[in-house]
């Protein structure tokens, strides 16, 4: 007996607004189906109504977690267009950002795995560790979501000693946590049977789907912009790409274990040489014509930007592609033939990031492009009269049991 | 291989199938090329260079052309394979059968720009909504929104 | 594959007896960093009425308005219910007329009481 | 007085008001030992250090908006959380907690740890029905995961509970727990019963590493999704009552029951259930969720094998005791 389940746009397992349809068989799925398009902002028709420098605060605002990203992303593709050199220690502070984003987003995604998994003390426990990240960036950054530290020609603020001092104490702690929590995740058999085996995607496939991220690399690709593609200082800093070759969530999970102490070890080195001089450059405020191609290896993935000037001082077209969307096709391929309770895992297992996928504005009346405000009672009243004729509706619909 | 091996093997291999290659930028080959040629081009760079990962497909909207960028890249180089569609007949032929992962990146850009992408495997909307008018493509330069003045509520 | 029967649990009955780590917020709060990005104040005796920061604000969260032609006045309006606290018109102040200070508690019950003039 | 004094049993003591009051508080003790494992506080403000908070939750609850779905079967789904409730709180009156020699509990006779245990499966039943008369996917498949989670646990526990049964001899809770007051170190033959019969309680109650049926991040709130306000608010009070009854029975079978008077069997019952509040807190916090072909492959592979080699050995020792 096959019947339709439609999770989400709201559903306990997303934690942002995304419909997936599902087909089920019993406990198994299908076939599955993705509906985009809920938080879609278009901030890639706004970026073009923008100047430069308020672009980068859009686009940092594309994604909350991996703020820095995208920010970087379009940086220094505009520095590019700008044909400027960036200060060297800005450079540096800004793969230091990178890599303790990095690292802040993979703790996070292993308290999201784990909460995915009903391991609610792993989830309490990575969440806890991971405020020590999220202190060090608010007090180098200013703030602990949007760090705002890009400009064009390198950072916005200074690191000083004291701040080298504490984020250097800081790793010691960070390092002995991830190790325990990998052996955590290694040993405890409930949490192992639940990741190991689920969500297979064989190397065939990620590569033919255009996966990336850690989602690629579990499946034996190493393919990381880090190494294949150096933006920044990456070409300077000592460090390997993880790969996994088991091809499923236990990989994907071993892979970003792998890569938090890779992040460690490339802050230590970060800081250790960390050049004197300016951290930034004057940067022009208007960029000539060109076109230029930005590639960065965020947290989830490979992140793109295509920027095309004109001569203005606004971008004539800004193309954002973060990695979220590219591992939709891969997840599809994976949820097949699995169960209802693997969903949330395989899901989670791309590190979906909704609202970076989609970018697109809302209106609230798309044909005639009026926006309204509307009052409480209005609401309601829309509300009622929309009930009452989905009811109507309700009454044709066949119950499938 | 580095990118100016590649460069040299485009431009010597399949020099009549493309209308110009260049090194736009250290690691950076752009490559233009006629709407009908782009899947042949495409399978070449893949079986025979290894391109297999295509980031996104770009539309830029050119006045009375747009232009289509097929991102490619292998573990070296990045490829900005590039094709114009005239805005008069906006159609591109579509390349999941050569790249399956593309299939959102063409719904996105039927979406956005209204190209209409031929034998895609799945030819509906992607992002916008399904009350979303017919003719409308945000992302064309002639879409213009004219945002109108914010109203905040309880104001005195 | 070397499972043991729950590893977890010493970690687990160890912190039975230890400070919980949540910070009772609203009664105690944890210091600010030095640096930290609050809301903006403008020493409007400082203003030369540029309007750098009007074109650079990205959230558009500031206004300034000419009232007489002849005389050097403006009017500042700061929308601080639209600031996204991004700190660019500190920098791009050429008079350093900007800064931030340290309030985090912003919330109010309707939009208008957030903005804030300068005259 | 003859009368009132079982209205009092009912109402009172062994009954309703003695079990609510207990009941909120375990939850709160599970909810605060829970946290503390988390390194977390868990409940605080309601009361003493968040004592009263269960009781405001299910306050909350009664305050709410009770919602019955169109398309589900409104007789039903209003009668069951009633039901469930009624179930429990008679199941309760069977534990031997009022005083052990005399007055024992109210009800009592030989074979009642059967229908104890009987009693104790109706409520996993009432899940079910509430999840399939909800008529909503999630519930649907939330109230078949109780069900096939039902064929997994239910034989190790009755095993379980067989054991201690076969040791002592007789059917009837209050002379198990008598003879291992008496001979207190046979408890230890069982020690493997009485770990299993832990297991099967956590997956009774449908508590992590168990809670397949309403797996939040899979299906939202499972068999309990469409129910709201009061309704939901019996439900959390047959959760409550029934992790005090489960515990008080495997304390009575399998840990001497509750000797002394009254208030020293009181403060016995007390001990021992929290005990075991203890034990499924931890397991609760120390593991992950299973799927549900793990969790019927775990029952099947590992429990109910291990409950019959608890038989043998209780069969073994009874042979050389006697």
């Amino acid at each position: 007996m096959e019947f339709k389940v439609s999770l989400g746009p709201q559903h306990p397992a997303l934690h942002e607004a995304l419909s997936l349809r599902m087909t089920l068989e019993g406990e198994i799925i299908r076939d599955a189906d993705l509906k985009l398009g809920y938080s879609h902002r278009g901030i890639e028709k706004l970026a073009e109504e923008r100047t430069f420098t308020q672009n980068i605060y859009l686009t940092e605002r594309i994604c909350g977690i991996c703020s820095h990203s995208h920010t970087t992303c379009f940086v220094q593709g505009v520095e590019q267009l700008m044909e400027l050199i960036p200060a060297r220690r800005g450079l540096y502070i800004r793969t230091l950002i990178a890599e303790l984003e990095r690292v802040h987003s993979h703790l996070l995604w292993l308290g999201v795995a784990g909460q995915e998994a009903g391991f609610e003390s792993f989830f309490m426990y990575t969440w806890r560790d991971r405020e020590v990240v999220m202190d060090i960036l608010d007090w180098i950054t200013g703030n602990r979501v949007h760090y705002a530290m890009n400009t064009f020609g390198g950072v916005r603020r200074d690191i000083d000693e004291l701040q080298k001092k504490k984020i250097l104490d800081s790793l010691d702690l960070l390092t002995k946590r991830t190790e325990y929590y990998l052996s955590i995740g290694a040993n405890e058999p409930t949490f192992v049977n639940r990741l190991a085996g689920v969500g297979k995607l064989s190397r065939e496939d990620a590569i033919a789907l255009c996966a990336v991220g850690p989602t690629l690399r579990a499946s034996g690709v190493p393919m990381d912009v880090r190494k294949d593609d150096p933006y920044a200082v990456y070409n300077e800093i000592p460090f390997e790409v993880c790969t996994a070759d088991s091809c499923d969530v236990l990989g994907r999970t071993v892979v970003r274990v792998k890569e938090l102490i890779q992040s460690y070890k490339m802050i230590e080195f970060l800081l250790k040489n960390l050049p004197d001089g300016p951290f930034k450059v004057k940067a022009p405020r208007k960029v000539k014509p060109n076109e230029v191609y930005s590639r960065y290896e965020a947290p989830r993935g490979e992140n793109v930007h295509y920027i095309k000037s004109n001569g203005s001082d606004k971008p004539e077209r800004l193309k954002v592609r973060a990695p979220t969307l590219a591992n939709y096709p891969a997840t599809i391929k994976m949820l097949k033939n699995g169960f209802i309770a693997d969903i949330p895992l395989i899901f989670a297992a791309i590190d979906p990031c909704i609202c970076c996928a989609e970018r697109l504005v809302q209106l609230d009346n798309p044909g005639s492009g009026e926006s309204k405000v509307l009052s409480f009672s209005q609401l309601r009243t829309m509300a009622n009269d929309h009930y009452k004729k989905v009811n109507l509706m309700k009454k044709e619909a066949v119950w499938p049991f | 291989m580095n990118s100016e091996a590649i460069f040299e093997k485009i431009n010597g291999e399949i020099k009549d199938k493309i209308l110009e290659a260049a090194i736009a930028a250290p690691r950076r080959i752009s490559v233009k090329v006629e709407r009908g040629q782009l899947l042949s081009v495409l399978a070449y760079l893949k079986d025979q260079l290894q391109f297999t990962h295509l980031a996104t497909i770009s539309g830029v909207d050119l006045g009375e052309n747009f232009e289509v960028i097929y991102h490619l890249s292998n573990d070296t180089t990045t490829i900005l394979l590039r094709i114009l569609t005239p805005r008069a007949e906006p159609k591109i032929p579509s390349v999941c059968q050569v790249i399956p992962g593309a299939i959102l990146y063409e719904r996105e850009l039927q979406d956005m720009f209204g190209l209409l992408v031929e034998n895609i495997p799945d030819p509906r909307r992607l992002l916008l909504c399904d009350d979303w008018p017919q003719g409308q493509y945000p992302l064309r330069k002639d879409w213009k929104f004219d945002r109108p003045a914010e109203i905040i509520p309880g104001g005195k | 594959m070397n499972n043991k029967i729950v590893p977890f649990l010493p970690e687990l009955l160890r912190h039975l007896f230890k400070k919980p780590a949540t910070v009772k917020y609203p009664f105690e709060k944890e210091a600010l960093p030095e640096g930290f990005r609050g809301n903006v104040v403008c020493d409007a005796a400082k203003c030369i009425g540029c309007m750098i920061c009007v074109n650079d604000c990205p959230a558009e969260a500031i206004d300034i308005i000419r009232v007489s032609e002849t005389e050097k006045k403006f009017k500042m309006i700061l929308h601080n219910d639209r600031c996204i606290h991004c700190a660019q018109c500190v920098d791009s102040c050429p008079t350093k007329a900007y800064h931030m200070d340290a309030e985090y508690e912003t919330a109010a019950f309707s939009r208008h009481d957030l903005k804030i003039e300068y005259k | 007085m003859a009368i009132l004094k079982p209205i009092l049993y009912i109402l009172v003591y062994p009954g309703l008001i003695f079990l609510m009051v207990y009941s909120t508080f375990c939850e709160w003790f599970d909810r605060k030992l829970y946290a503390r494992m988390q390194n977390r506080i868990g409940p605080l403000h309601t009361g003493r250090s968040g004592i009263l908070q269960p009781v405001a939750d299910i306050i909350k609850l009664f305050a709410k908006e009770d919602i019955v779905p169109e398309k589900a079967d409104k007789h039903m789904f209003s009668a069951l959380p009633v039901f469930a409730l009624a179930i429990i709180c008679t199941t309760a009156l069977y534990l031997p907690l009022w005083h052990y020699s005399e007055a024992p509990t109210f009800i009592s006779f030989p074979g009642d740890l059967i229908v104890v245990a009987y009693l104790l499966t109706l409520p996993t039943l009432i899940y079910f029905l509430a999840g399939w008369h909800s008529n909503n996917y999630f519930s649907a498949i939330g109230g078949v995961r109780v069900l096939t989670m039902l064929f997994g646990y239910e034989i190790p526990l009755l095993l379980a509970l067989l054991s201690p049964a076969v040791l002592a001899d007789s059917w009837r809770i209050l002379e198990i727990a008598r003879f291992f007051q008496d001979k207190p170190l046979l408890m230890l033959v069982n020690l493997i019963g009485f770990f299993i019969a832990v297991i099967a309680l956590q997956a009774k109650l449908e508590r992590v590493p168990f809670d397949i049926p309403h797996a939040e991040t899979e299906i939202v709130g499972g068999q309990l999704t469409e129910y709201s306000g009061k309704k939901l608010a019996f439900f959390r009070l047959l959760g409550d009552i029934e992790m005090v009854v489960g515990a008080g029975l495997i304390a009575a079978v399998f840990m001497g029951g509750f000797p002394g008077g009254l208030l020293p069997g009181l403060a016995w019952f007390v001990l021992k259930t929290l005990f075991i509040i203890f034990l499924l807190a931890a397991m609760r916090a120390a593991t992950s969720r299973i799927r549900i072909d793990q969790m019927i492959n775990f029952s099947w592979r590992w429990l109910a094998p291990l409950a019959v080699l608890q038989l043998f050995i209780v069969i073994i020792i009874k042979g050389m005791v006697s």
